[in-house]
């Protein structure tokens, strides 16, 4: 299996960019911790070895922010999409391998969630819920995402109940929790996982646009906040510019890391390509 | 149903039965995706009516004191023209409450602002949705059709190089947030080399609004970054989708067989290969179309351009919740209806669904 | 004092109409399987032929009791089933089936060992792990799949097409079932490998003394396999014609079964039939909305103005047909000189 | 043997990452002028493959790699057909040679209508006859094929059943006249009744027309039934090529022998037949020496060491096999 892992360039560069993103959020914040008072002597300082990635308006270290951020952005991120892989797809198996009208309610209150658009449904629910944790930030950017993963997998489990080995489950006697739990969840496990990182990259994103708009900046430190501050400072400052850059280049990386890792898993885990 | 055989074929109720019958049987694609749209409608209604009553305080009370304070009238009476204005009575019976709200739905009218008078859901509409329907839908189509031109020819030649740079393209334009996208453009082609304007839709200043060549062109030139901002971000996924779909369509066997037939290479191109590959497009085009309704808030708000979108955001800033649901509902709603339009030509384009 | 074989399963009027929703307020309704009885005994080997659409995988799963009959009783060993889900019913796990699909009918990401394990381990909850292997590696040797190690780690994609209807024949047999429902299990293996499959069957349906209901539309295979058996002819959701398989393919009775039984190729160029086959249109009748009478009528060469009003089972000698105007349809065999 | 296509030492490679796979190897067989010719194999065999060389149309990335396919026309210069540029084949192709495909319920264009997809084909081929007449000529064929024309031509694909899909395709296939048809596995999806209308309908266009035919099966009762010539194939080589009623007296090749022997018939005596042993080679690894022999049963050590050469008989018929005459 390690080795399926490494022969793959995608996943493999993938993966190390992700794990360099862990390895900062756990082990940074130890080595640069963040001071966050007010230097007046050092304010808009440029790149140097003290300030790798300069000074902000108030003299506070950008880079030492960025690592103290990281461990938020990310919290986000994994809170929603163990939120949104959850929810989804257990409702997603429920509405597709229950049927009837189980399937018919799941399925009406899925189409409201994919008829409303979500990022105007987030930001309400951002102003009107005081979010000052990752785990709540994190709810409100997974509580529209389910939807489309919940109808994505109810096709899947739809056309695998079907399936000849399914039905001979049935015929055998096997209980449903068999059939659910060791015949159709490994043949959607791979899809799952997928999404689960897909839900990270498009939780980073709400999160930090959320906080683009001035709600929810509950950690000045958190990227989203960076942004959201420098922007307030005024673009017209290239100094601001300089700042607001380095924690959407960050998150640039690790959307691209992700999604490298979603391809390779793909790659890996398509029944399609295997059978070839 | 079987009981319609105990119905006298000659009375004329069982005609007008039969008739009706016959109707349903015969529209029976178009009439159930109808009955869904409206069943989604109502749900939705139903949804937002409740987000509404999730909102911490009371809003009526200071509306009320605002008014009070400019009518000099009784805090009691305050109330009650506030009560009426705002559409919304806190203490009122929540069934009571739905009612009024959902008459008013039906009436058209998406409510009204508790911060300003005079201004309602219906009125921003008005004047924002334009903007915001210029803007997304340029982009939307230039995206389109760049998307589907590049994807379907990248499918045919996918050991060429082109097809390389088409994924390091999808996989980069997926990865930039529309906003950072815009962020981009705005520090770099408006602050830094000052090519285009990094503001507003027009230039007030200039320009007098109306049908004449120097409004539309300082509108078209207010429009440039953003609509290259959101194309260059959408693109990637219409290349990847179209060129996803070209690849399937490409393996099917009537590919082949055409080929066999001796067609020449552009019929397989455009009649066989795009035609079929274009199909579930559509259907994406359609939900990307009604998408639009709702405004794209972050990048309205990173050009300050009074879309929708800006309005939204702005609006839940400034706690203004009654605009802010009757503007939701009303995307929601545009998307159900877009949906159903799609689904309704559908079966015109694609003769596998269509129905006798 | 007489003898009476007790029917191993009794299928008694078993109707099936599947709906489909044609509006908001009317279904279609699509009369698959029309008043159909059949008795199987033990150990016997029953065909079931016909062509496709003619409702025989339909039959095949409501003895397995994937469907349950919109109408009609079915009886295992004297007791009514009523379904899969009941659990009331003690013939547990008595009928079992195999699938066309030898890909789709294993699940593809588990191995065969998880595939064959988790059956037996349902069935038989108390044995241990040891006790269900040696049932496994039993099973391998009777299916001639060895080193049975060697093939149970494996995936279904890592096996051919023949090796994998083995493992569907084992998983069917370690339940020890009283019946095996074959739906067409050779049709999609090559040409070579059908005849081992077909006599490892035969060989089960002897050693186990299991009954088989082999579903097939080829009539060659059938042959081979029910060779002293019988053969339920299907058209349209009726069997119209059932008897010992060597007297039905010698001297088939209705005019369905002889159209079915010239068509059939042989592989042999000295019997080519070049002649027309005995119909009037290869256009098959609708499912909905059944004519009242024969459903073969609009086909048929030898039929009367009543056939489209009524018909009827009768009995030859040799089968049991549901043709009302027998006398009319030629009872000479299709082919002259037959081997056995 | 008036021949009208010459299949001369064909070598059909798919080059792949790590190796290269022979999918036919050193194949040469004559498609009799007028006559029936059935290519019988399991799957794998290459017999699919070759065919669709003669049209160039091998799936990807197959190529030919060596050998010569002739096409030989009444009075005109043999046609070299693996050289033919993309042009030239266009006009080759469903003018001179036409197929059916395996999977003819998906080889029409499902967003097109029968008759949108029989017009397009002779524009391209340079028809410029009016409208109308061009429909009679569709409608004529349709009702050769014993289908309603007025109905199927103003029909989409997917409005067809499989028997008339493939009777579309069979009138498909004679729109441009050409001289020989391909029919790959034209009935395998069908049952016996309708099988066995298709092929009366094909024996009758061979007759009535003189076109010739390929027809490529599994079955060797449909050669048996249909066919005037055949040729055996097994792991991408030929074994064994004759007149039908010759292969199936003689059974020259262990392989053709086993196949016919392993083949249950309605009317043969049903204790004469055996299996054939083994399973059918894997293309990516095949033996050493004669492909056939870990199957087969008149098996000696040499078969292993060296491959058989082709014997060819007096009468074009041909045989590769070590122990020939046994």
């Amino acid at each position: 299996m390690i080795k399926r892992i490494t022969s793959n360039v995608q996943l493999t560069v993938g993966l190390m960019i992700m794990a360099m993103f862990v390895l900062v959020t756990f082990v940074g914040p130890i080595i640069f911790p963040y001071d966050p008072n007010p230097v007046v002597t050092e304010i808009y300082l440029p790149n140097s070895l003290a300030h790798p990635f300069g000074t902000d308006w108030m003299g506070r270290d950008v880079f030492r922010q960025m690592i103290g951020g990281a461990g938020s952005v990310f919290q986000i991120a994994f809170y929603a999409a163990v939120i949104t892989v959850l929810v989804g797809s257990t409702l997603g198996i429920l509405s597709g391998y229950a049927g009837g009208k189980i399937d018919k309610i799941i399925m009406a209150v899925t189409n409201i969630f994919l008829s409303v658009p979500a990022f105007p449904v987030y930001l309400v629910l951002a102003s009107i819920m005081t979010l000052e944790s990752p785990l709540a930030i994190a709810v409100v950017v997974s509580a529209w995402s389910w939807a489309g993963l919940c109808r994505a997998i109810r096709v899947q489990v739809l056309s695998l109940k079907e399936r000849d080995f399914i039905q001979i489950c049935k015929v055998m006697r096997m209980g449903t929790g068999h059939i659910i739990f060791k015949e159709l969840m490994p043949n959607i496990l791979s899809y799952i996982i997928i999404n689960f990182v897909i839900a990270m990259r498009s939780a980073i994103l709400a999160s930090v646009g959320i906080m683009l708009v001035g709600l929810a900046s509950y950690d000045p430190t958190n990227w989203g906040a960076i942004v959201s501050a420098a922007r307030g400072r005024g673009l017209i400052n290239p100094m601001n510019v300089r700042i607001l850059l380095y924690p959407l280049t960050a998150i640039v990386i690790f959307q691209v890391a992700a999604l490298l890792v979603v391809n390779g898993l793909d790659e890996l885990l398509n029944p399609r390509l295997k059978v070839m | 149903m079987g009981n319609s055989e105990t119905f006298e074929e000659k009375t004329p109720f069982a005609k007008l039965l039969r008739v009706v019958q016959a109707f349903f049987v015969k529209h029976h694609y178009i009439l159930s995706k109808i009955a869904m749209s409206i069943v989604t409608m109502l749900l939705t209604m139903v949804m937002i009516f409740f987000l509404l009553r999730m909102i911490p305080g009371d809003p009526v009370y200071q509306y009320a004191i605002g008014i009070q304070q400019q009518r000099r009238i009784t805090f009691e009476e305050a109330y009650k023209v506030a009560v009426q204005m705002l559409h919304y009575d806190p203490n009122e019976n929540i069934l009571r409450a739905f009612l009024r709200y959902f008459s008013g739905l039906i009436q058209g009218d998406l409510g009204h602002s508790i911060i300003e008078t005079n201004v309602s859901a219906n009125s921003l509409i008005r004047t924002r949705l334009p903007w915001t329907l210029f803007l997304s839908s340029c982009a939307l189509f230039i995206s389109f059709f760049v998307g589907i031109t590049v994807g379907g020819y990248v499918a045919q030649h996918r050991k060429g190089l082109a097809n390389k740079a088409a994924s390091v393209y999808i996989a980069l334009s997926g990865s930039i947030p529309d906003y950072l996208m815009a962020l981009l453009l705005v520090i770099n082609l408006a602050y830094k080399y000052k090519l285009f304007p990094a503001q507003y839709n027009y230039d007030a200043f200039s320009v007098t609004p109306g049908f004449n060549l120097p409004f539309i062109r300082d509108v078209l030139w207010h429009g440039c970054l953003p609509i290259l901002a959101y194309s260059l971000v959408n693109t990637g996924n219409w290349i990847m989708q179209m060129r996803g779909s070209c690849i399937g369509v490409l393996g099917e066997d009537y590919i082949l067989a055409a080929k066999a037939r001796g067609l020449s290479s552009r019929t397989i191109r455009s009649r066989y290969m795009k035609k079929n590959a274009l199909l579930p497009l559509v259907t994406s085009l359609g939900m990307a179309f009604g998408g639009l309704f709702g405004g794209a808030v972050l990048m309205e708000s990173i050009f300050n351009y009074p879309g929708l979108g800006l309005e939204i955001s702005g609006r839940i800033l400034s706690k203004d919740y009654m605009v802010v649901q009757g503007l939701i509902f009303f995307s929601g709603f545009m998307v159900i209806l877009v949906n159903l339009l799609v689904e309704m030509i559908y079966p015109w384009i694609d003769p596998r669904v269509r129905r006798e | 004092m007489e003898y009476i074989r007790e029917p191993l399963m009794q299928l008694k009027n078993i109707n099936m109409v599947f709906q489909k929703q044609s509006s908001l307020l009317t279904d279609k309704k699509f009369h698959v399987l029309k008043d159909v009885n059949l008795d199987i005994f033990e150990g016997e080997i029953i065909a079931l032929v016909g062509e496709s659409g003619c409702g025989k995988t339909t039959l095949g799963k409501i003895i397995t009791g994937l469907y349950k009959p919109t109408s009609g009783d079915i009886y295992l060993e004297g007791e009514r089933m009523t379904g899969l889900l009941s659990k009331s019913i003690t013939s547990y796990n008595k009928v079992q089936f195999i699938q066309q699909d030898s890909y789709a009918a294993l699940n593809p990401v588990r191995t065969i060992y998880q595939s064959l394990y988790a059956p037996i381990k349902t069935k038989n909850r108390s044995w241990s792990r040891s006790q269900i292997n040696r049932k496994l590696e039993e099973l391998m040797e009777v299916i001639g799949l060895q080193p049975a190690d060697q093939f149970l780690s494996k995936y279904p994609h890592q096996l051919s097409g023949g090796q994998r209807q083995r493992i569907l024949m084992a998983r069917a047999i370690s339940l020890d079932p009283k019946l095996i429902v074959a739906d067409e299990p050779v049709s999609m293996i090559d040409v070579s490998m059908r005849l081992s499959l077909l006599n490892l069957m035969k060989s089960l349906n002897k050693r186990y003394n299991m009954s088989f209901v082999y579903i097939s539309h080829d009539l060659s295979t059938t042959r081979y396999i029910a060779q002293n058996g019988r053969v339920c002819v299907m058209y349209l959701g009726e069997i119209v014609e059932m008897g010992q398989i060597k007297d039905v393919i010698r001297s088939p009775r209705h005019p369905y079964t002889r159209a079915l039984i010239q068509a059939v190729p042989v592989p042999d160029p000295d019997y080519v039939s070049d002649g027309e086959l005995p119909l009037k249109s290869m256009q098959l009748a609708a499912l909905e909305d059944r004519p009242k009478g024969c459903s073969f009528y609009e086909r048929c060469l030898y039929s009367c103005e009543a056939c489209r009003e009524r018909v009827y089972h009768r009995d030859t000698p040799t089968a049991k047909v549901l043709c009302s105007h027998l006398e009319a349809v030629p009872d000479k065999p299709i082919y002259e000189t037959f081997g056995e | 043997m008036d021949a009208i296509v010459r299949f001369q030492n064909v070598h059909i490679d798919y080059p792949l990452k790590k190796y290269t796979l022979h999918a036919v190897s050193d194949v040469s067989i004559d498609i009799a002028r007028g006559k029936i010719t059935a290519l019988v194999g399991e799957s794998g065999s290459g017999k699919t493959t070759l065919s669709s060389a003669l049209i160039r149309c091998i799936s990807e990335p197959g190529v030919i790699a060596s050998g010569e396919i002739l096409f030989c026309g009444k009075d005109e210069e043999p046609i070299h057909v693996e050289k033919l540029t993309e042009k030239e084949l266009q006009s080759f192709r469903w003018k001179r040679v036409s197929m059916v495909f395996q999977a003819a319920q998906s080889a029409l264009n499902p967003v097109m209508t029968v008759k949108e997809q029989f017009l397009e084909t002779m524009e391209e081929h340079g028809d410029t006859s009016p409208a109308a007449q061009k429909e009679n000529r569709c409608k004529e064929l349709l009702e050769y094929v014993k289908l309603d024309p007025d109905r199927i031509l103003k029909a989409y694909p997917h409005e067809l059943s499989g028997g008339m899909k493939q009777r579309v395709m069979i009138a498909f296939s004679l729109l441009l006249d050409p001289d020989l048809i391909i029919l790959d596995e034209p009935t395998t999806a069908l049952d016996v009744i309708t099988q066995s209308y298709i092929f009366s309908i094909l024996k009758e266009i061979n007759r009535e027309k003189g076109i010739s035919m390929l027809i490529m099966t599994h079955d060797i009762s449909i050669v048996a039934k249909f066919a005037d010539y055949v040729g055996v194939m097994y792991g991408g080589k030929l074994m064994e090529f004759g007149a039908v009623r010759d292969v199936f007296k003689k059974r020259r090749h262990p392989y053709t022998e086993g196949l016919i022997g392993a083949t249950p018939s309605i009317i043969h005596d049903i204790s004469a037949i055996k299996p054939i042993e083994g399973t059918p080679p894997d293309i990516m690894n095949l033996p050493e020496g004669c492909v056939f022999w870990p199957r087969c049963v008149y098996f000696e050590e040499r078969c292993r060491q060296q491959e058989p050469d082709t014997v060819v008989y007096p009468d074009g018929s041909k045989c590769k096999c070590l122990l020939e005459g046994r």
